[in-house]
């Protein structure tokens, strides 16, 4: 390589902007790229590198989101598609990816698929997914006694997808799944959802949606006295933006599962503070920690490459070294694209227990690194059964 | 004006263009005139063979409408003789347009038939009832407002071309019923405005426009539902002369309370009250009954 | 005990009453909805932007005021009607002689620049805001949150005064006449722009308040209200276009019918209501309060 | 001679971009009948919505009572005892025909009760629950001459109001205008029916391309009938 | 291409600006073929697309008078069917777009007869809840994938001839696709039946006392409409090679309408310019983040108080004043 004409790097964020999914990834996960980006820069490696962020709003469409990753790779040179919440625009992302062989990096979307039916030798999938959430919170709560469980399920693959993969662990766990009730997405009320899991007697209320969705589930189920009762609830899919529209008085005593948590370390706090100053104050989530994360990876590997055009080559070469960053810490992605790395339970504090903004968690478990994701051997992934 | 007449009734724009004027009057039965018409695919709805065995081209009898608790028609029997000049007169609310409604089917009767050249008519939808030839005007006026004054006629001349559902088809085509287009205008007097918008046109020629486009469809049947009203003297005497001279080959059905083109141009009279029929009968006869001076002539009206 | 498909009597009294509450909000949220366009002739699309501003405006109060949830219930509604009232002379105003589309269009428009300055400032996940009567009690067939019993009672009594008023008054006569011909009834005397600007004042004032009255059950978030508007224009519809009674009972009636959805087939409850507008105005056109013109 | 109710002076009218009222200029004195003469489009009708305040784009001078109302608003001007009675009758199909005939708020003291005007027109009486628009035209048109009549306006702009009545109905609104003529109204009319104009009126304005183009007299109409003839085809 | 459709479907009536029109028509269409080169293929496909979905919407919306709130049913609908016969079925890419719009037709045939005797809002309103029903329908059955939608349609060959993998080659087929599409509409406007459809529009009773039988017309303006709709929607998701929820909610059919408002609805080129600010605004306003919703009110407000009949009405209204009501009587 010759250290005189340093090799131009154009990443993309593609994400929700403006919508349902902007407080979880939005222009914080842009924030998030371009740390990491001039992180690397102060590195060594970083000189022989030329690295531009350009960003833009999918709106949740499946063909926005297509368009823009098509322009991107076509005309703008974009090298690298990071983050990409809602599976459907990230299945769409991950096709394009593969079909212009560039690079796809997930951080934002829950579909386990990417590393399974759908697992091209372009993309990486970074943060959670519906197997390792359902794992978690599914595991921990059945074994801690919780074992006869109902769902409130969206109505949408992903709802099903975490519902089918948590009832899994909850049987595989000893436990038992009394009932499920199949809620339409963006319902305001659940009321009636709610007394139908009361009466189910279960121990445990499962919330088998997202966003929206989520918050009104759990703020009603304070109303209906539903913990007081006994129930116990357990967010499948919680970020810690839900926990804060929710407040705490609402959300304690919530448990989920989450794969990074910005007051855990010093590192982390470090990240979460300069995150905060750059956006109004709001703590980075673990999506944002995931872009953070996966673009020093990304643009690690394309300096050991010293080469990017060739995003099948890249993504080789990333799975090729170990990851490892102050956020992450060491880990390493699988022949599948799943970046593998420790997820924590958490338990959401009670208001007296929180000392400054965003103290919200209490870690229960720290479930290890190869319990965290679906092991290689059950992976529908092609590329795994090749090799 | 015999000859101005005669272009009003010749239909054919084809033997206008040959500069061929028939001189003798269109022949009455609706086949011949039907053959007039070169492109003439749409068929008419089959009509019985004793059309003109029929003397009248009406006949509804025991009609009612009964609006929620309130009768507004009450067994009315009333037999239009052929290529007549019949006026519907009454009081305000008598229950005129009411009947108009019915025997164009725009009403469904609540009891009653009805039937038009000897066919029961009493379930034939609206635009049906059009195709057998009779048509109708409005009471408040009724163009197609933002269509030109020379379209509203040539979307009545149009349906008979029988190309009204031919989207492929070129508008152009539609060309071809200009000529026939204007002359009627020029029957109503309104060819200076052919090309305006029918919304700007003053009120009184609204209505003109209304019976050029009423005549375009050549119907063996008029209902005119007060041609007249909020029209100047001018057009009025205008008017009365058309449906006069239209009537020739036509029968008319006209409701009207200008009582001199009542008088002028009817052969038979109905007076409706309340829904009822009061009596019937020539102008002469009836304007001396006096029950009918009383609820509907007034003492001493000057022929307006 | 005996069961009604599969659910215990008790359970689906359960139900019931929860259908009633969820239609309380469909009640007042189409109320106003529907004395602006039976009214005004206005397709309002900023209501949903409306409502979300009155559990935003709760939640100002509470956060930068420090005004309770009583206080704001009154304040909210005043504020965001003030602000729709300025709408409406400076922009609504200038459509009323044109198709209705055009009305739509704008207040679409005004939906979008209001949701995105909230998302802008707030982000889209929402805010928290803490239910002001917790507790509740236990009716034996449920447990009944006091909150949800006092909107139930508040909201029936704010749908009646609204009836009583416009239907039962001149101002509804004078009201519905300047929906057909407001320059006549401008010509009867009658100040019909001041009117207007007091009636869409108050529709959006309804708006705010059902948004007041959500902000403790649901999630105070920019994108509440747009979720929620298409199907209160549906409950409008049902209830017959303009007619005040329709939209309440219509309100209450499709809660009611949702709920037991909910409970049967909950997977279409949101689509049930569709089901329900389709039947009706394929076999009563002008909706089931409606008059056909 | 009084001074003039209503003075119109040079008044102009514009609907969008053409250009209707060429500078009508006429005047009503208290307690007079007069009609507007004229043939279909002269008009006349124009003319009774820019008093009434329904022509936005009109210039000119119309004075009433010494106010001059050209640039008020329709509202204020109903107040100061204006009813117009417009030509395509305006009933509302969302009221029924008694609160069709209640709507116009009471301006002025001394309108009619509503007694009287059930007295007048009974049959609006019979149908007084019926959807206004259900009407037949003729009971359209009493309904929205009745309406104008409880309001205590006392100068009403009658545009056509015998259209489509019949004759012995007619006959009935010409005793109602000299009745209200006794009673202190004025009245200015625009009438197609000649005949039934020259039974009310007591001067006739003959209006032409939108300006007044001759003055007739009641009395003096058998002298003028060529003249009349001439602009009106009578 | 077919450039031979376009003059032969101007009106004969209307002389001078009828050679304007051939010119501008010419115009447009070579900027079309070259349009390619300059700007990227991808984003023209996809205006064309929801230009002719757009144009179709128009065709009911601005010559009938009926405002079809659940037309995003059509678009999508084929877009599902056009996907999964290639998918799936393995259909070639023509036989997939026609499988897309007989189904839309069938569609558009059942539900117009349904709603097709309700007028005004209420038409919009049963349409509205006929499409709801529908999205219900996609959201629940199998082959449309949820909200995942069918992915990853494959382009196959058109005719077997033309490789329609390259996007450029693509384009030409859809822009071919889009013309014959607007031919179409074009035509039925300036038809014997578009003329009974706007007198239909202006006055409905009036045309029934003509004799017409109001609902047919109607229903064919509908059926056809839909067809067009389910052509669009069909081409996009070859274009895209995936069909979604997004094509059936109810959002699609709102932006359907705003994109014929802000053009102008009842200007045959009103949908066109519409769709094209629209989807600009949804490609190249997603750089602005946050303010997207902020900018695209601001732009709706802005028609509404500004531009009153859509940019090209307002245009057209502008032509008209320069040189006022040409031509008398004369033909
Ligand atoms: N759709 C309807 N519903 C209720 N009543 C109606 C309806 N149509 C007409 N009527 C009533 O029926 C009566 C007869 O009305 P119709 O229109 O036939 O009268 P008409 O004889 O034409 O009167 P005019 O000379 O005033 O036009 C009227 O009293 C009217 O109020
Ligand atoms: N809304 C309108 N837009 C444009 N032009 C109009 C409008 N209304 C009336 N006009 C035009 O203004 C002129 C005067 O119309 P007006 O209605 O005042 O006549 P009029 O004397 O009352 O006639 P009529 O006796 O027919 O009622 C006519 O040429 C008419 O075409
Ligand atoms: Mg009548
Ligand atoms: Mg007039």
């Amino acid at each position: 390589q010759s250290p005189s004409a340093p090799l131009a790097v154009k990443i993309g964020v593609l994400n929700d902007q403006s919508g349902l999914y902007a407080d979880l990834g939005g222009p914080g996960s842009v924030w998030a790229a371009k740390k990491a980006v001039s992180d690397f820069m102060a590195t060594p490696a970083g000189k022989n590198l030329k690295v531009e962020v350009v960003f833009a709003d999918h709106q949740n469409k499946a063909d926005v989101g297509t368009a823009i990753a098509r322009q991107w790779f076509d005309v703008d040179g974009v090298d690298v598609i990071l983050d990409v919440p809602n599976s459907g625009v990230a299945l769409a992302v991950n096709q394009v990816a593969k079909e212009k062989n560039k690079v796809f990096i997930n951080s934002g979307a829950a579909a386990s698929d990417l590393t399974g039916k759908a697992c091209t030798p372009n993309t990486v999938h970074w943060t959670y997914d519906t197997w390792a959430l359902a794992n978690g919170t599914g595991k921990a709560i059945t074994k801690n006694g919780g074992d006869t469980w109902f769902f409130i399920t969206a109505d949408y693959a992903f709802g099903h997808a975490l519902e089918r993969d948590t009832a899994a662990v909850v049987n595989a766990n000893g436990g038992k799944v009394l009932g499920q009730v199949r809620v339409p997405l963006n319902n305001a009320d659940f009321s009636s959802f709610l007394l139908q899991a009361q009466s189910s007697k279960a121990k445990v209320i499962g919330l088998a949606n997202a966003g929206g969705d989520t918050i009104n589930s759990i703020k009603q189920a304070a109303e209906y006295g539903i913990v007081e009762g006994g129930q116990k609830l357990a967010g499948l899919l919680i970020f810690l933006s839900d926990v804060n529209s929710l407040g705490l008085k609402t959300a304690q005593g919530l448990t989920l599962t989450e794969a990074w948590y910005w007051d855990m370390n010093d590192d982390n706090r470090a990240f979460a503070k300069e995150f905060a100053a750059a956006n109004r104050g709001v703590h980075p989530t673990m999506v944002h920690a995931g872009v953070y994360s996966g673009t020093l990876h990304y643009l690690k590997a394309v300096a050991a490459l010293g080469a990017d055009k060739d995003g099948a080559a890249v993504v080789a070469k990333m799975k090729e070294i170990p990851t490892d960053d102050k956020l992450f810490g060491k880990g390493e992605i699988r022949a599948d694209g799943r970046q593998i790395h420790p997820m924590y339970l958490f338990e959401v504090k009670k208001p007296s227990e929180s000392k400054y903004p965003y103290d919200y968690y209490t870690l229960k478990a720290t479930i290890p690194a190869n319990e965290a994701f679906r092991p290689l051997s059950e992976s529908e992934c092609p590329l795994v059964k090749k090799s | 004006m015999t000859k101005a007449v005669l272009t009003v009734l010749r239909s054919a724009p084809i033997s206008a263009a040959k500069g061929a004027p028939e001189e003798n009057a269109r022949p009455r039965s609706r086949q011949c005139n039907v053959d007039g018409w070169p492109n003439a695919r749409e068929a008419p709805v089959a009509i019985a063979d004793t059309v003109s065995d029929v003397p009248y081209i009406v006949e509804a009898s025991g009609l009612t409408k009964e609006f929620k608790g309130f009768t507004a028609v009450k067994n009315v029997n009333l037999r239009i003789r052929r290529n007549t000049i019949h006026a519907l007169i009454g009081p305000n609310g008598a229950g005129k347009t009411t009947c108009f409604n019915l025997i164009t089917k725009f009403l469904e009767p609540t009891r009653g038939t009805i039937r038009l050249n000897g066919r029961d008519i009493t379930r034939t939808k609206p635009a049906d009832v059009a195709r057998l030839g009779m048509v109708r005007s409005f009471q408040i006026s009724a163009t197609f407002g933002h269509l030109t004054v020379l379209e509203n006629v040539r979307v009545a001349l149009q349906r008979k071309l029988g190309t009204s559902f031919h989207f492929w088809a070129s508008e152009t085509s539609l060309d071809a019923l200009n000529d026939r287009a204007m002359e009627l205008l020029e029957e109503v007097g309104l060819s200076s405005y052919a090309r305006h918008l029918a919304v700007e046109l003053p009120y009184g020629r609204k209505r003109a426009l209304e019976i050029a486009t009423t005549l375009a469809l050549d119907p063996e049947m008029l209902l005119l539902d007060e041609p007249t009203s909020g029209m100047g003297r001018e057009d009025i005497a205008r008017t009365a002369d058309l449906i006069k001279r239209v009537s020739a080959q036509r029968t008319v059905l006209m409701v009207e309370h200008n009582l001199s083109v009542v008088a002028d141009l009817s052969d038979t009279i109905t007076v409706l009250a309340r829904g009822e029929i009061l009596t019937e009968g020539p102008y002469s006869e009836v304007s001396k009954n006096p029950q009918v001076v009383e609820a509907y002539m007034g003492t001493g009206h000057g022929h307006g | 005990m005996f069961e009604l498909l599969g659910i215990a009597p008790q359970a689906l009294f359960g139900q019931l009453l929860l259908g009633l509450i969820n239609g309380a909000f469909y009640a007042i949220l189409s109320l106003g909805l529907a004395v602006i366009f039976g009214l005004l002739n206005v397709i309002n699309f900023t209501h949903g932007a409306q409502y979300m501003m009155g559990a935003f405006g709760a939640w100002m109060l509470l956060n930068y005021v420090g005004i309770p949830f009583w206080g704001a219930l009154v304040l909210a509604p005043i504020a965001v009607a003030a602000i729709g009232m300025v709408i409406e002379r400076t922009l609504l105003r200038r459509l009323y002689h044109l198709d209705h589309l055009y009305g739509l269009l704008l207040t679409f428009g005004l939906a979008l620049i209001i949701e995105g300055l909230f998302r802008r400032q707030y982000g889209s996940s929402g805010l928290p805001y803490n239910n002001p009567l917790p507790g509740g009690t236990n009716l034996g067939f449920m447990f009944l949150p006091n909150y949800r019993a006092f909107v139930v009672v508040f909201s029936l009594v704010i749908c009646l005064v609204t009836w009583f008023v416009i239907e039962r008054t001149k101002l509804g006569s004078y009201l519905r006449a300047a929906t057909e011909r407001p320059d006549l009834v401008q010509a009867f005397g009658i100040d019909v722009p001041r009117m207007i600007t007091l009636t869409y004042g108050f529709g959006v004032g309804l708006a705010a308040l059902a948004g007041v009255l959500a902000a403790p059950a649901y999630q105070v978030s920019p994108t509440m209200g747009s979720n929620l508007i298409i199907v209160v224009f549906a409950v409008v519809v049902i209830g017959g276009m303009g007619s005040i009674m329709g939209a309440i009972v219509t309100g209450f009636g499709l809660g009611l019918v949702e709920g037991l959805t909910k409970v049967f087939y909950p997977e279409a409850s949101s689509t049930v209501i569709f089901v329900i507008m389709a039947i009706v105005l394929l076999v009563k056109p002008a909706g089931l309060f409606g008059t056909v013109k | 001679m009084a001074e003039a109710l209503l003075k119109v002076d040079d008044l102009h009218g514009h609907y969008g971009e053409s250009h209707v009222l060429h500078g009508m200029s006429f005047e009503v004195h208290p307690g007079e009948v007069v009609t507007l003469l004229g043939r279909n489009g002269a008009g006349k009708t124009t003319t009774m919505r820019a008093i009434m305040g329904l022509l936005r784009k009109r210039a000119g001078s119309i004075v009433y009572e010494g106010t001059e109302t050209v640039g008020l608003q329709p509202n204020k001007i109903a107040r100061l005892g204006i009813a117009l009675c417009p030509e395509e009758r305006g009933i509302f199909a969302s009221l029924n025909v008694r609160e069709n005939l209640l709507l116009p708020p009471v301006v002025k003291p001394g309108g009619l009760s509503v007694d009287e005007i059930h007295e007048l027109f009974p049959r609006l009486h019979e149908r007084r629950n019926s959807q206004g628009t259900k009407l037949s035209g003729g009971e359209q048109q009493m309904l929205a001459i009745a309406r104008i009549l409880r309001t205590g306006a006392k100068f009403l702009l009658l545009d056509e109001p015998t259209e489509g009545l019949a004759p012995v109905i007619v006959q009935h609104i010409g005793e109602i205008i000299r009745t209200l003529k006794t009673r202190g109204f004025t009245v200015l009319l625009v009438e197609q029916n000649f005949h039934f104009a020259s039974t009310v009126a007591d001067r006739h304005y003959v209006v032409e391309h939108g300006r007044v183009v001759d003055m007739v007299p009641n009395d003096k109409i058998a002298e003028n009938a060529a003249r009349l003839e001439a602009f009106l085809g009578v | 291409m077919s450039t031979s459709s376009a003059p032969a479907a101007l009106p004969g009536t209307a002389a001078r600006g009828g050679v304007g029109r051939v010119v501008f028509a010419l115009v447009a269409i070579a900027v079309l073929l070259v349009a390619p080169l300059v700007v990227y293929p991808v984003f023209l496909m996809k205006v064309l697309c929801f230009a002719l979905f757009a144009c179709a919407f128009n065709l009911l919306l601005g010559y009938v008078g009926l405002l079809s709130f659940g037309h995003a049913m059509f678009f999508g609908g084929a877009g599902y069917i056009c996907a999964h016969a290639v998918k799936v079925w393995g259909l070639s890419t023509e036989l997939g777009i026609l499988c897309g719009v007989l189904f839309a037709a069938l569609l558009g045939l059942i539900t117009g007869a349904l709603a097709i005797r309700r007028l005004g809002i209420y038409f919009a309103m049963v349409t509205l809840a006929l499409a709801q029903m529908f999205f219900f329908f996609c959201l629940q059955a199998k082959f449309t994938g949820g909200e995942d939608g069918l992915q990853g349609v494959p382009r196959r060959a058109v005719f077997g001839l033309i490789d329609i993998t390259k996007d450029i080659n693509l384009y030409y087929v859809v822009l071919a696709i889009f013309l014959i599409g607007f031919g179409i509409i074009y035509r039925t406007i300036h038809s014997p039946f578009g003329q009974v459809l706007k007198a239909i529009r202006e006055n409905e009773p009036r045309a029934i006392s003509l004799g017409y039988r109001v609902s047919q017309y109607k229903l064919l303006a509908f059926v056809l409409s839909a067809a067009l709709a389910g052509l669009a929607g069909s081409t996009k998701a070859i274009v895209f090679q995936l069909a979604s929820l997004t094509d059936v909610a109810w959002q699609m059919s709102g932006e359907v309408v705003l994109m014929t408002l802000v053009g102008g609805m009842g200007t045959v080129l009103g949908p066109v310019v519409g769709a094209g600010i629209i989807v600009t605004m949804q490609n190249y306003l997603a750089g602005f983040g946050e303010w997207v919703l902020v900018i695209q009110g601001l732009i709706f407000v802005l028609v509404v108080s500004v531009f009153r009949r859509g940019l090209v009405g307002e245009l057209l209204a502008l032509v008209n004043r320069q040189k006022p009501a040409a031509g008398g009587g004369g033909h």
